[in-house]
């Protein structure tokens, strides 16, 4: 059987012909009812190859290739991008799932327009005949009620009904061959597992699929044929069992191991520490058990923050006045100190506004947020400021928590120059307002007027901004750059700096990894644990990522239009889920790629 | 040069008029608020009231008075009436005829407050009332003699109007004055055009019209454009036919055009009553010093200017009166040119002192002079000749400050004698205008705060020669009165005169038998005709 | 008269907010392609940048040492030099008194830039208290600073100048001050919503999570990250207050003869343009240039400015 | 989900929200409406000079001191400042402008008189504007790195002419050099060539930036590379995509344009001596013609909020995250 198609030695580069190039000799064939997967982290490559493939590359870009054929004959790969050659392999023979579903369909267009597209670009339909196949193939990937959406535009739609709309747009002209780029990025679990199994009929059909994606889980469920590829490069290649099963190069290992499913709560994700072998389990095994008992003697401290009977409603704009949506409905968490609780809960169900709350930052509507057994929020802003210290905050979009004109060091050296900041960030009791006296003490080398820095102070600073820095992995250098020059990666550890630049005792982190890659996820997961672990520090953490929260908690609150469905210990919620919903949630989880692993 | 009044077409070959057809005229002088002149009484109401109102009298190309309406005026012996003849066949355009009550009505019109008039009622002033001695005699009851009354008459400001029509009240009559002209009004639309169409039973052209008998134009199309490039764009590109308000570049192109057998002609003809002239504030400092004054004339070198702003289309004036003005005198020693002179005469007056800026000073004072100046009243050249006059006394020491205005600033600052010096039109078709502007009567303002005599001239012996020049009809006592106030005026340098007012219309040679009624050298169209 | 559109400078940052808001996984190689192709546009418009730089700088210059360019005296007449084309002696022409072109055009610089310079200090001043205001005091302020400024727009620009000018007497002075004054709500508008957007940004919140306090936020985050699409307004405004200011000394309204103002000079010159066109067509020209050049520049900073 | 959930109960409930924003919209034109009048009253009293004065035909006029207080009286301007404004109100809240000093005519007839032409001439500017900059950005967005440079040259240089010159060029260039169109404005359709181009060049130079910019986003866009994906042809996508994403922030701006026109029309119809609201207002406000002044500002600041309320729809209509917002 001859491949629908077929890659040989693929260049793609940006610039000067020959230079700069990002796809560095690429081969792959796609056959009937076959899947291929291509992975790697951000930037390998993948999503150009994939654009290569039907000759939308980029401005400016250049490709070479030994071959490449669509369906045996010879692609125009050197044609311009809006050749008609081209043209007509794109949609017809080969249809294009671009990566960003959020905003890959025309705002401004019904998604029947836009799928409709497709059709009336490559058949002879009429109109009517074109919105009958749109309402067939919406109905196909299982978007609900079809004939309603099909005058919707992409702003009305969730994301995963955009993912959906996407896909049907690409096989809207029954393509012999669906390039789906990174389809299930961003989607919640359960959603996650429903466009799965729309690709699995796909390919049931005798569609040839190209399937891109950094989730490894993802990958191994789908896949016949498996491309791990890093810096342009591909470092392996075969059939997903043997890959996945059996890894042989060092990178597709590391991205294995990098994958926090099923790895028990204190091993490190990321080679660091430990060389690999069997030594580093010793010091992993060491490790996990000093993060077991470190817990164990903090919990005397009682609970560091309690949550009680929070709600939070929003009004709605644009409806009839007195509309609002609950957001947060009746919550109740308590945070044993030095422990970590794991917040989940599909897009929506009211995690950010939670988070918002206990940072004092939204207003609940009743409830209070005790922090340290002190009443906290609600309240005015001002009794708060003295007891800041003790909360950080860690986000998903790290770039946009930073003042874009600030310097990393400029940002911490902030950070640093708040009242209250402790000498040393371990002795977490001496600044503890007495509730109801106005009097604090300033145990920092900084006076309670809040002076600027003298120039012994500013040295000082500078040390304590660098010590920060090496806290969190980073080289002293970084405190001159700014942020937007940093990696994401980097940057997530400038965030956690940042937050740790007071000396907290509580770290509310909403979806601090879910921007990364698994490789840098890994090493921050790691970096968590072990500031825990030598802070004490306890942690909210939030994620929609079961397999993150399950290796990050020690409790678990699951969270469903706004209320917590089920709450227990990490292992009781994931081993017997008492809530109907988190049984779905479980469910929808994918096995994690790879070999075994004992729990 | 000026070559005074005169008509179009004369030097092609004659052709003869067509009846028929439309003529585009286009304004810079503005579009009045209302067509009656006797409401109020500026140009743009002259302009257009020249084709469809008629006066009493006219004046010929010499300024002698001609019979119009009238057929002729006889003075009492006293001077405290006059009786005058009108013409017993003429009927306004609404029917309504042509007498004496007519005449009568009309004085009542000008004089009743409730018409709002500035001019007529100003010229009106000696006269009391209108008694109607039998259907074509009016007589005129004055309270003191007045040897100008019928120069005044002449105006069309004064001009009479159909009493039916002005029966209908303001608001009507402003739309569509009635009268006995060649034209009447058709239609008004704001901003844009007035148009007018012929009157088929006109039979009262003035003394000097080239024919009897209703106008050869049927339809004339009156828009007002404001701005003279535009105006003369317009006319280049043939959208309309003849432009007034030319400037002098323009005026050039457009003789040169002529010259070259292009399609443009330009009439030109200099507007009587006071030239256009600078008037020093000698009520106040620094010019109620005479030597001031005079520094100031001997300093201000006008010529140069005159010659290359205006391209030699105007001539220099040396009196007050402009030179199409009867009894005009010219003085030309008193206004030459001597920097030497002028900087001793500051120094006597005292200003001996220099600032940083090269202007002289006294008791730490600068030699300030302001200058309002009227951006509706001074064309641009104008404007440019007062930057060139800034320039050439400041040589001497003379900080002159410019200021263009609106017309309401310009009369708020003048009311309040806030200035040194300026330039103001007054159009009057006769030397009485000598004492509108400086009998010493008239420094004290009118109850809008307006007062004529801006030089603040009060000398006795001028009163006293222009009263005697308003009263007597004896031509020699009148010319003699007249010589010695512009002498008296010059001598005491209270003006500085620049050049006669002049009319410069603009035509295409698609028009023939355009002329100027000489009274206030106003184009009259009811001679001319289109080519097809 | 608002001296901008708002949606042009409003739509740039939006533009950079969607941007840094759709950063993620997915997102970063899409926002580093979309700056790739910003900076393509960029070096289309380098030597366009590089020759308004050039000119801006010659008119401060002009500005600031006129006889350095012009060593003549822009206010000498000689009336038989009048209506001269431009040529040798006179690279510009002269004017109706015989006043070299070239010089008043040199010598214009500085009126005409501080007329531009000022008016804008006046309109964005004014814009940055009201904006600012709304933006930060509340609901209340906020609600009459909107209602106020909604007025001010319903009066074209040109009227509310025609009113100040009504009322205070032309002069390059008022003038100026009407241009500012006229300005005033355009970027007032733009002012308050770049300031509610910062306002509301994520850094924001993490200066509030560390626990700095609000003046302290005010002044360290808000401002400054406010005001630095200011620079980009009053680059964009400058050249369009030159354009305005020169509107109402056309009008006759403005700067008082002789002064060798662009617009004046404009003005003056309008009456010639059959002619004498040279009158009108360079200091026409200048004005054209300077507000060319200044939103060359003025979008060159913005595009910077967006990161 | 549940936003699309929501988003069809707001639609099966439909009026009422409807209403109320109707209604609040309505109250904000009336303040604005109120706020310009009492704005331009006490602006224009603050001037120097007697209203009685420009009633009885300006300064200058020799009207004498009974004629002044007759005057005063018959239009109450004898009455203290704030109750001739609390009459002036009552007025124009019966929808009665007064009569103008000068013209001595009803303003509502003189804007009546005047409206049309300036309405015309400011339509037809903005839509040759519209066509001018939308042509541009496309094609300057098709082309080439010359053809961008160009274009955003063209479109920088149209902003920065001021229309007083412009209109001078134009004149000089089309109808005293080449003789092909009038100089002023003629009741043909030759006579709105120069005038509408010479206000609509400047603006399309606006609305160009914006526009193009726009276009040059959504060429950008990942959901133009989808249509690219789907084999869409060049003109498709700018058909199909472009085209309304380059109109939005177009629309948004009209709302300024029109404020822009106003003034425009001010100076491009005292050059072309077309009739319209921009001259009365001139002269208007140069004879301290308070009736006339304050009706013309009422009418604009009316004209105002209906362009505001017509391009908010516009783009509710073109953009449905204008209507979920
Ligand atoms: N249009 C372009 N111009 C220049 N460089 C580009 C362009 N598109 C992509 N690149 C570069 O090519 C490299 C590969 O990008 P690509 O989008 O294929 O990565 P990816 O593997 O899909 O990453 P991700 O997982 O983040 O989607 C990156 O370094 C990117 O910066
Ligand atoms: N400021 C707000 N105004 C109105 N509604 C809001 C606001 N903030 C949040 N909501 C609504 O409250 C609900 C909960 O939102 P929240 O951001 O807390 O969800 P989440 O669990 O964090 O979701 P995600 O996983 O997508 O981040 C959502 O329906 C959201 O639309
Ligand atoms: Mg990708
Ligand atoms: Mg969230």
């Amino acid at each position: 059987m001859s491949a629908l198609l077929r890659v040989e030695e693929l260049r793609v580069g940006f610039g000067r012909r020959g230079t700069g190039s990002v796809v560095d000799g690429v081969s792959f064939a796609v056959h009937a009812g076959r899947a291929v997967a291509i992975v790697g982290e951000s930037g390998s490559g993948k999503s150009v190859t994939a654009r290569t493939l039907v000759g939308l590359a980029g401005a400016g870009s250049w490709q070479t290739a030994e071959a490449l054929e669509v369906l045996g004959k010879p692609a125009p790969l050197g044609a311009g991008p809006s050749s008609r050659a081209w043209r007509s392999i794109r949609g017809r023979q080969i249809g294009l799932v671009l990566q960003d579903a959020l905003v890959s369909l025309d705002p401004l267009r019904p998604i029947g327009r836009e799928i409709g597209d497709a059709i009336r670009l490559h058949t002879p339909l009429s109109a009517a005949q074109r919105t009958a196949r749109v309402l067939e193939l919406l109905e196909a990937v299982g978007m609900p009620d079809p004939a309603e959406r099909i005058g919707q535009r992409s702003g009305e739609l969730s994301g995963g009904q955009r993912q959906r709309a996407l896909i049907a747009a690409g096989l809207a002209a029954d393509p012999a061959v669906l390039i789906a780029d990174e389809p299930t990025t961003a989607l919640d679990t359960t959603v996650q597992a429903q466009i799965l199994a729309l690709f699995e009929t796909v390919k049931a059909r005798g569609t040839g699929l190209l399937f891109i994606s950094h989730d490894l889980a993802v990958v191994s469920r789908i896949a016949d044929e498996v491309l791990v590829m890093r810096a342009g490069r591909v470092v392996e290649q075969g059939p997903a069992a043997e890959v996945l099963g059996d890894p042989q190069h060092e990178y597709t290992k590391a991205l294995l191991r990098a994958v926090p499913a099923g790895v028990p709560r204190g091993r490190r994700l990321s080679e660091g520490a430990g060389a690999p072998g069997a030594g580093a389990q010793d010091a992993v095994d060491a490790a996990a058990a000093a993060s077991l008992e470190a817990p164990l003697d903090l919990m005397s401290g009682g609970s560091v923050l309690e949550v009680r009977d929070v709600r939070k409603t929003f009004a709605v704009r644009g409806r009839e006045r007195g509309d609002v949506r609950v957001a947060v409905d009746g919550v109740s968490l308590e945070i044993a100190r030095g422990t970590t609780l794991g917040l989940v809960g599909e897009s929506g169900s009211g995690k950010t506004t939670l988070a918002r709350m206990v940072l004092g930052l939204a207003t609940p509507d009743s409830g209070e947020v005790l922090l340290d057994g002190a009443p906290w929020a609600p309240g005015p802003e001002r009794l708060r400021r003295a007891r800041r210290p003790l909360m950080g905050a860690v986000y998903q979009d790290a770039l946009s928590s930073f003042d874009p004109r600030l310097t990393v060091g400029q940002i911490l050296a902030d950070a640093l120059d708040v009242p209250g900041v402790r000498a040393d960030p371990r002795d977490r009791h001496s600044p503890v307002a007495e509730p109801g006296s106005g009097a604090r003490t300033y145990p920092s080398g900084r006076d309670a007027a809040g002076a600027e820095p003298t120039g012994a102070n500013r040295a000082a600073r500078a040390d304590r901004v660098t010590g920060l820095l090496e806290d969190v992995g980073l080289a002293a250098e970084t405190a001159g750059m700014r942020p937007i020059h940093l990696s994401g990666g980097q940057r997530q550890r400038v965030a956690i700096a940042r937050a740790l630049a007071p000396g907290p005792e509580l770290l509310i982190c909403d979806e601090p990894v879910s921007a990364l890659d698994v490789s840098i996820q890994a090493q921050i997961l790691d970096l968590f644990d072990e500031l825990q672990r030598t802070r004490g520090l306890s942690y909210l953490f939030i994620s929609h990522d079961l397999g993150v929260i399950r290796h990050m908690s020690d409790r678990v609150a699951v969270m469903k239009d706004g209320r917590i469905v089920e709450h227990g210990t990490t292992e009781a919620v994931f081993a017997s889920p008492a809530d109907a919903y988190t049984r779905t949630l479980l469910a929808a989880v994918l096995p994690p790629p790879g070999p075994a692993r004992t729990l | 040069t000026a070559d005074g009044a005169g008509t179009s077409g004369g030097g092609s070959a004659p052709s003869t008029p067509v009846a028929g057809g439309t003529l585009t005229y286009a304004t810079g002088f503005g579009e009045p608020t209302c067509l009656d002149p006797h409401v109020g009484g500026n140009m743009p109401q002259a302009l257009l009231g020249t084709n469809v109102l008629e006066s009493l009298f006219s004046q010929d190309a010499e300024g002698a008075i001609v019979p119009w309406l009238a057929t002729g005026a006889t003075p009492s012996a006293d001077g405290l009436s006059w009786d005058v003849a009108l013409r017993d066949d003429v009927s306004f355009t609404d029917g309504t005829p042509f007498d004496a009550a007519a005449v009568a009505a009309n004085v009542a019109h000008m004089k009743d407050p409730a018409t709002e008039s500035s001019t007529a009622i100003l010229a009106l002033g000696k006269v009391t009332s209108v008694e109607v001695v039998d259907p074509t005699t009016a007589r005129f009851v004055l309270t003191e003699p007045d040897s100008a009354l019928l120069e005044s008459l002449a105006q069309t400001w004064l001009a009479m109007e159909s009493p039916a029509g002005l029966a209908r009240g303001m608001e009507a009559n402003c739309e569509d004055p009635i009268g006995t002209g060649p034209f009447v009004v058709d239609s008004w639309t704001k901003q844009d055009n007035v148009t007018l169409s012929r009157n088929d039973s006109y039979n009262s052209s003035p003394a000097g019209a080239a024919h009897e008998g209703p106008a050869y134009l049927s339809t004339i199309v009156w828009r007002f454009i404001p701005d003279p490039a535009t105006r003369f764009a317009a006319l280049q590109s043939g959208q309309v036919d003849v432009i007034d308000e030319m400037q002098p570049d323009n005026v050039v192109t457009a003789q040169d055009a002529a010259a070259s057998g292009g399609q443009l002609g330009v009439l030109t003809g200099a507007l009587p009553g006071a030239s256009i002239r600078l008037e020093l504030n000698s009520g106040y400092a620094p010019f109620d010093d005479e030597r001031v004054r005079k520094a100031f004339i001997a300093s201000a070198d006008v010529n140069p200017g005159i010659e290359s702003l205006f391209f030699g289309t105007v001539d220099r004036s040396y009196s007050v009166l402009s030179s199409s003005t009867p009894f005009g005198a010219s003085f030309e020693d008193d206004y030459a040119i001597d920097t030497d002179r002028a900087n001793q005469l500051l120094d006597e007056a005292g200003w001996t002192g220099r600032d940083s800026e090269g202007y002289r000073t006294k008791d730490g004072a600068r030699l300030t002079v302001d200058f309002p100046i009227s951006t509706n009243q001074s064309i641009p050249a104008e404007q440019s000749l007062f930057e060139q006059i800034q320039a050439t006394t400041k040589d001497v020491g003379f900080d002159v400050e410019l200021h263009p205005l609106d017309l309401s600033s310009w009369y708020a600052s003048l009311a309040a004698w806030d200035f040194g010096v300026t330039s103001a039109i007054y159009t009057k078709n006769s030397p009485d205008v000598l004492r509108i502007l400086y009998d010493s009567a008239n420094i004290i303002p009118a109850p809008s705060g307006y007062h004529p005599n801006h030089s603040h001239v009060s000398i006795p012996e001028l009163d006293a020669l222009l009263t005697t020049a308003g009263e007597t009809n004896d031509q020699a006592e009148r010319a003699d009165a007249y010589q010695k106030a512009q002498k008296i005026l010059a001598d005491g340098a209270y003006v500085l005169p620049l050049y006669d007012h002049l009319q410069k219309i603009g035509y295409s040679t698609r028009v023939q038998g355009l002329s100027l009624l000489p009274t206030l050298q106003l184009p009259y169209l009811a001679d001319s005709w289109v080519q097809q | 008269m608002s001296v901008l559109p708002e949606g042009s400078v409003a739509a740039g940052w939006s533009g950079a907010a969607g941007s840094a808001g759709s950063s993620g996984p997915v997102g970063s190689a899409g926002s580093v392609a979309g700056r790739g192709s910003r900076r393509g546009r960029r070096l289309g418009l380098g030597v366009g940048q590089w020759v308004s730089l050039g000119f801006l700088l010659s008119l401060v210059l002009a500005a600031v040492w006129p006889g350095l360019l012009a060593p003549g005296d822009p206010l000498a007449i000689d009336p038989r030099a009048a209506f001269v084309p431009p040529g040798w002696g006179h690279p510009f022409g002269t004017d109706e008194s015989g006043r070299d072109i070239y010089t008043r055009v040199v010598h214009g610089a500085a009126p005409s830039l501080v007329i531009g310079v000022a008016a804008t200090a006046i309109g964005v001043g004014l814009a940055l208290v009201l904006g600012m205001l709304a933006a930060l005091a509340g609901r209340i302020v906020d609600f009459a600073v909107s209602r106020l400024l909604e007025v001010l727009f319903a009066f074209p620009g040109l009227l509310l100048a025609l009113l100040v000018i009504t009322v205070y007497g032309p002069g390059v002075v008022t003038s100026t001050v009407a241009v500012g004054l006229a300005t005033a709500p355009g970027y007032a508008r733009i002012i308050r919503s770049q300031t509610l957007s910062v306002a509301a940004s994520p850094y924001i919140e993490a200066a509030v999570v560390l626990g700095k306090s609000r003046g302290r936020i005010l002044a360290r985050h808000i401002l400054p990250n406010a005001l630095v699409p200011v620079f980009v307004l009053v680059t964009l405004g400058v050249g369009q207050a030159i354009v305005w200011a020169a509107a109402l000394s056309y009008l006759g309204l403005g700067a008082e003869p002789p002064a060798p103002e662009w617009g004046a000079m404009l003005f003056a010159g309008k009456n010639y343009v059959t002619s004498a066109w040279w009158m009108t067509f360079f200091p026409g020209l200048v004005i054209v240039l300077a507000a060319a050049a200044t939103t060359v520049l003025g979008r060159a900073l913005q595009k910077r400015g967006v990161r | 989900m549940s936003g699309v959930v929501g988003a069809r109960r707001a639609d099966a409930r439909g009026w009422g929200p409807l209403l109320r924003g109707l209604l609040l919209r309505l109250a904000g034109a009336v303040f604005v409406l109120w706020a310009a009048a009492t704005l331009t009253f006490f602006g224009l009293r603050l001037i120097p000079g007697d209203p009685a004065q420009a009633l009885l035909g300006g300064p200058g006029s020799q009207a004498s001191a009974e004629a002044l207080a007759q005057v005063r009286a018959e239009n109450g301007l004898d009455q203290p400042l704030i109750l001739q404004y609390l009459a002036q109100l009552g007025r124009l809240a019966t929808g009665d402008l007064g009569t103008s000093y000068a013209q001595k005519n009803s303003v509502l007839s003189i804007i009546g008189s005047q409206i049309g032409g300036t309405l015309l001439l400011a339509v037809l500017a903005l839509a040759v504007a519209w066509l001018i900059a939308l042509g541009l950005a496309l094609w300057a967005t098709r082309g080439g790195r010359i053809a961008a440079a160009v274009g955003s040259g063209l479109e920088i240089v149209a902003a920065a002419v001021p229309h007083f010159w412009l209109a001078l060029v134009l004149v000089l260039i089309f109808s005293t050099t080449l003789r092909w169109l009038p100089a002023v404005s003629t009741s043909g359709p030759a006579g709105l060539v120069l005038p509408v181009l010479t206000l609509a060049i400047p603006l399309a130079g606006f609305l160009g930036q914006v526009i193009r910019e726009s276009v040059l986003d959504a060429l950008a866009a990942p959901f133009t590379l989808s249509a690219r994906a789907r084999g869409e042809t060049e003109n498709g996508i700018r058909w199909r995509h472009v085209l309304r994403h380059g109109a939005l922030p177009g629309i948004a701006l009209s709302g300024w344009a029109f404020g822009w026109l106003i003034s425009g029309a001010v100076v491009v119809e005292t050059v072309f001596a077309r009739p319209g609201l921009g001259r009365t207002l001139l002269n208007a406000v140069q004879l301290r013609d308070v009736p006339l002044v304050v009706g013309v500002v009422l009418v604009v600041a009316l004209g105002y909020v209906l362009v505001t309320v017509l391009t908010d729809g516009a783009s509710r209509l073109a953009d449905p995250r204008e209507r979920a917002a």
